[in-house]
């Protein structure tokens, strides 16, 4: 095969996109699970916002922190947390993340340096400018990563977060998932910057926009602000311009939408289907090493919801503990 | 004329019926119109839960959306409170309300007070409380007694359509800050309501059922489980009187005392963290001012000292039972 | 007399300096009388800022609203609020203009258009926002002024709150005053970007950035924002840079200024001083009739003290009142 | 070697003597070095009243200032605690928690129970509480009750230099988010203090009066108050027991529970106002699990249903005194 034209070799390539398509599969799965009513409470899906999370956690390390949102699976994937035990932790059972105490908004997995999803727009700001300074401290070059989305970053919690690590000089990223809506709301009308490179230099730091579909935009934006993170250099705030492929939760009939707009985006903007062409078009990867992932993980979905469903209740002792260390 | 319709329903006419009456109603908050900038629907969502829907139709730009920024509408809410505008404002959940407390607690709630009387702040900021919606930690919980603790805030907690309708007309009249709780869990209750606008006084609880072997007091969703209870009760001759608060600031004192005066016995229900919750404060109320009428120690029936789990299993279980709820009565009857 | 180079005709010129002086000599008196320990609890003086306040209210009428801050004296006086029932509030007194139950950090009169000033840093832009929107549905073309200083506009509520104006396009104004310290910490390090027009342009509104001890430079760069806000184009951020001639508040060392800092202030960015020469240069006015007002504000501010100091104070029964609009 | 120091200086010293002990423990918040960027001294002010002086100078950068910034910075802690360190982050004023609560409340305070127990969140949050300071009502209020409700936090609020010193450093090595409420009135407070490094466990209330025909509950500054009217009392042959709480939570029950059981009646005070207040949760405790001991009613002494007013007149109004406590005492001892 041709020499390698991408800034990572063909074995990281292949994790990337079984990442992207694990976390596709498992969402695209969930709304399938959500529709038949087995899945409780809230569930907001991260289709098609694949390569932004993708392409920012190629650049970490386990001890990276991240603090993600309530459309987290796909940070939390992307982060190396257990797919079985997420999908457990859905369905609300003992054996899930949290012991099916936190449900979709509330999974973690510290030992990852997964911070948790977030109930709460713009609340894991804050939590990061922690990690990014509890890593300064060490002096080990780590770097804290918070995902808002565009709605969230009308956050005061998440503006002030801006400027506190401007003036620390965090090792911390701030990546905005702008999938162009805040529930039904649309971000032209509801974010009044015109872009938010002109945001992050009211805070001082610089910030660069990159299209979030595409892999290795995502990846080469995050590369450089990341290792100018470690470097010690200070935050920097990254936007993606995204699109979500389901509704802003499970339910939501999206009248708000464009006649027409799910096909469209499905169908052109895919990240998917742009890195399989990317990669097979250069001639690194053939399709049917890609098909044999697909595959594999198709698998690994239907066996983590085969065992979440068949996985046991937390039993009523369990109300009561993990309030305190004591007990 | 009164028909049937839901507590959701029941909202959404007391906001159309006000806006109707009085001008200086406006209605503000995150997709309460829904789709605002967006290419489709106008007026798409109404609401996370729909509540609202319809009411841009009918009275438009008096129907706001807002960024998400609880602080900043919230206080702009407040804001206009005091320049003649009686604005109502949603806190999508009440759990929100810790982006957003100062503006409620130092300003809303204190303007009158530090001023020396001479504002006005006839704000209504309405909010979904409880549990039992699979929605965990940071979208199930009440917070009613954070919210009565603050002097200068006034908090309403219907429980039936009847109520919803005639309590909210009235937090949109009164002229203090009100914090209107909704309990996500009692949308889509179904109950008699009158066409015609109306409203409810604070401070006047309803005594939703007649007994005289023990008191239930509560508000909320657990008045319809006191009810359950006391039915269950009633089977083996204990005879249970079930008020329902209605508004947790003011309270109806009276109430409360002439029924243990009358019972001699009490047992105070809160979906509340059990803490500093409204059963405590009943409790200790009562335990100092009718002392001398009880015939048996004050039970208490809580949600624990936890925060609310996600499973639907351990959340079942967390929200207090008319089974957990009977027991307490037959703790003090026997 | 040579005819007039100002924006302001002469008796405009001389209420702007009794007004400036009247805030000078309420600061100066204060500050005696505490050290006297005669005032109850934290007094935070505004004399080396008046400038600001009267360059802005100068282009405001009654019925526009402002909110203020921690340091809200000069902001009160410029606004028309009654000096007498301001120093009787700070003395605590009955005859009070909030009855004795605010204080120095409290004192409002919103018959005058003062919401308050404030003991919450970054509280009074919300506040703001809800005055212009009330003025936007009156459609009568008033404004609502937020003043927050260097310190606060780091916090996530004034943040928050310019995003919203920006949106909902409100005639509200937001006046940074930077006088380079909040508390004992240097603006140049707590504020991250470079300039607060940089932070104005993250929100999508235009920012300015004036002398804030040069009554001119105030008063023209305000009438063309207000302005502006009056004929509904929207929202706009103005940075007076200004100098703060006492303490933070009263009781404060000041170790963190450097030797000389405050006689160095004092003589060369006096703006009263500053005002003084260029009206009297101009022959505009002559200095005669500048002085005769020093002298009737110097008699004003000692029947204030003295009227403060043998009024009643509140009664107990005060004390259970003005909770509720019931009692 | 105990010696007679201030509850400031106790503050101070339990600071340092953590921060020398265990690199992990760093110290955030407003002005608590003072002077960051600024031409003059730098640790110039060492917190708005001096607590933190003089640490900077022996620690340097593990002492660092902050932006006006609260959810940030407080936020910052939390999250640093979850990453081994042991931050304690100053909240200058209790009343400033409107700006920042979520990062509190559904943060620090969730964290461990939403994440099924794989979370430790070791953070301590200073902040002064209480009236008196002539600071009017946004710099003067208790709020206890309000993180008293809250489940996964810890609240403590000591009355004595020693106290302050051995709660804090216990708070610092405790692995749960602990409030540590300090009364700014109680900061020039002399006592004797160990010099050497000691730490207090929660949940141990400390009876600090005994005696057999009253039980008075309280904490914080109003310990004071509640000794000065048990010895006024005693002169009267009116014999009161005086329980410190000392943590409101987690809450020593057992303490309160025996005390009344051999008293036989209960004042609870508290400077909090009184809905769902401290005072109406320890009413309403032995209302329920020491009722047959008790024999008379629960008295309550709190500040009122108002904000904190400026006048100093009005201010020494708001905070119970000690006449007011033991008129309540006479009230359940006639
Ligand atoms: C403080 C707060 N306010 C409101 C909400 C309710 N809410 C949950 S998600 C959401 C929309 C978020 O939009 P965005 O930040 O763009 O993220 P996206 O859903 O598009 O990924 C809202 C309003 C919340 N969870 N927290
Ligand atoms: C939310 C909040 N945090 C902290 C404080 C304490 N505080 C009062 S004034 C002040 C400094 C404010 O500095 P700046 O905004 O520059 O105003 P200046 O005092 O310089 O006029 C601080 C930290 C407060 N009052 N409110
Ligand atoms: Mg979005
Ligand atoms: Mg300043």
């Amino acid at each position: 095969m041709s020499d390698n034209p991408f800034p990572l070799s063909r074995d990281e390539l292949l994790r990337a996109y079984r990442t992207m398509r694990t976390i596709r599969e498992f969402e695209e799965r969930l709304h399938v699970e959500f529709s038949r009513g087995d899945i409780p409470g809230f569930v907001h899906l991260y289709a098609g916002e694949e390569a932004t999370a993708t392409g920012i956690m190629m650049n970490l390390r386990p001890s990276d922190r991240i603090a993600s949102t309530h459309r987290g699976h796909g940070h939390c994937i992307a982060k190396g947390v257990d797919v079985n035990a997420m999908m457990a932790e859905i369905y609300g059972k003992q054996s899930g993340a949290c012991r099916g105490k936190g449900g979709s908004m509330h999974i973690a997995d510290l030992s990852q340096g997964m911070m948790g999803a977030n109930g709460i727009l713009g609340a894991g700001a804050p939590l990061v400018c922690g990690a990014a300074l509890a890593a300064k401290f060490r002096g080990d070059g780590d770097v804290a990563v918070n995902f808002v989305g565009d709605g969230a970053s009308n956050q005061g919690t998440f503006l002030e977060s801006l400027n506190l690590a401007a003036v620390w000089n965090l090792p911390a990223i701030f990546v905005v998932e702008n999938n162009g809506y805040a529930e039904s709301t649309s971000v032209d009308w509801a974010v009044a910057c015109d872009s938010y490179v002109d945001r992050a230099a009211g805070f001082g730091m610089p910030g660069m926009t990159v299209d979030g579909t595409d892999f290795f935009a995502v990846y080469e934006a995050a590369d450089e602000i990341i290792r100018r993170a470690r470097d010690g250099g200070g935050p920097a705030l990254l936007e993606c311009k995204m699109v979500r492929f389901f509704g802003h939760f499970e339910g939501d009939a999206q009248t708000y939408r464009a006649p027409g707009e799910i096909d469209e985006i499905r169908s052109s903007r895919n990240c998917l289907t742009l890195f399989r062409n990317q990669v097979t078009e250069a001639g690194v990867i053939d399709g049917g090493d890609l098909d044999a992932i697909d595959r594999e993980v198709l698998d690994l979905i239907e066996m983590s919801v085969v065992n979440a469903k068949k996985a046991p209740e937390p039993t009523r002792a369990d109300l009561l503990t993990d309030v305190y260390v004591t007990y | 004329m009164a028909r049937t319709i839901s507590f959701k329903a029941a909202i959404n006419e007391a906001l159309d019926q006000e806006m109707s009456r009085d001008p200086s109603v406006i209605v503000m908050g995150e997709d309460i119109v829904g789709g605002t900038g967006s290419p489709g629907e106008a007026d798409a969502w109404g609401g996370v839960l729909g509540v609202t829907k319809g009411l841009y139709a009918k009275h438009g730009d008096r129907l706001m959306d807002t960024p998400l920024s609880e602080s900043a509408y919230i206080g702009a809410a407040i804001g206009a409170a005091t320049c003649g505008m009686r604005p109502v404002a949603e806190l999508m959940f009440i759990d929100f309300m810790g982006v957003c407390l100062d503006q409620i607690y130092n300003q809303a709630a204190k303007f009158r007070y530090m001023f020396g009387g001479k504002a006005e702040t006839p704000v209504v900021i309405r909010a979904m409380v409880g549990a039992g919606f699979r929605a965990a930690a940071q979208h199930s919980q009440m917070l009613t007694p954070i919210l009565t603790h603050i002097p200068g805030l006034k908090v309403v907690c219907p429980s039936t359509p009847y109520d919803v309708k005639g309590l909210l007309i009235q937090s949109i009249r009164d002229n203090d800050p009100v914090i209107f709780c909704e309990h996500k869990n009692l949308y889509a209750l179904e109950g008699e309501v009158p066409e015609e606008s109306y409203a409810i006084p604070f401070a006047e609880a309803s005594v939703v059922r007649e007994g005289k072997d023990c008191t239930i007091v509560t508000y909320g969703l657990m008045v319809h489980r006191a009810i359950e209870a006391a039915g269950a009760l009633s089977k083996d001759g204990i005879d249970c009187e079930v008020i329902d608060l209605r508004t947790l600031s003011p309270m109806d004192t009276d109430t409360i005392l002439e029924s243990v005066e009358a019972t001699g016995r009490l047992v105070c229900v809160d979906e509340a963290n059990p803490r500093c919750s409204i059963a405590a404060d009943v409790s200790a109320l009562v335990a100092q001012q009718a002392f001398s009428a009880l015939k048996a120690q004050i039970e208490m029936v809580t949600a624990p000292h936890t925060p609310v789990p996600f499973s639907p299993v351990l959340e079942d279980s967390y929200i207090p039972s008319a089974q957990q709820i009977a027991a307490a009565v037959r703790r003090v009857v026997d």
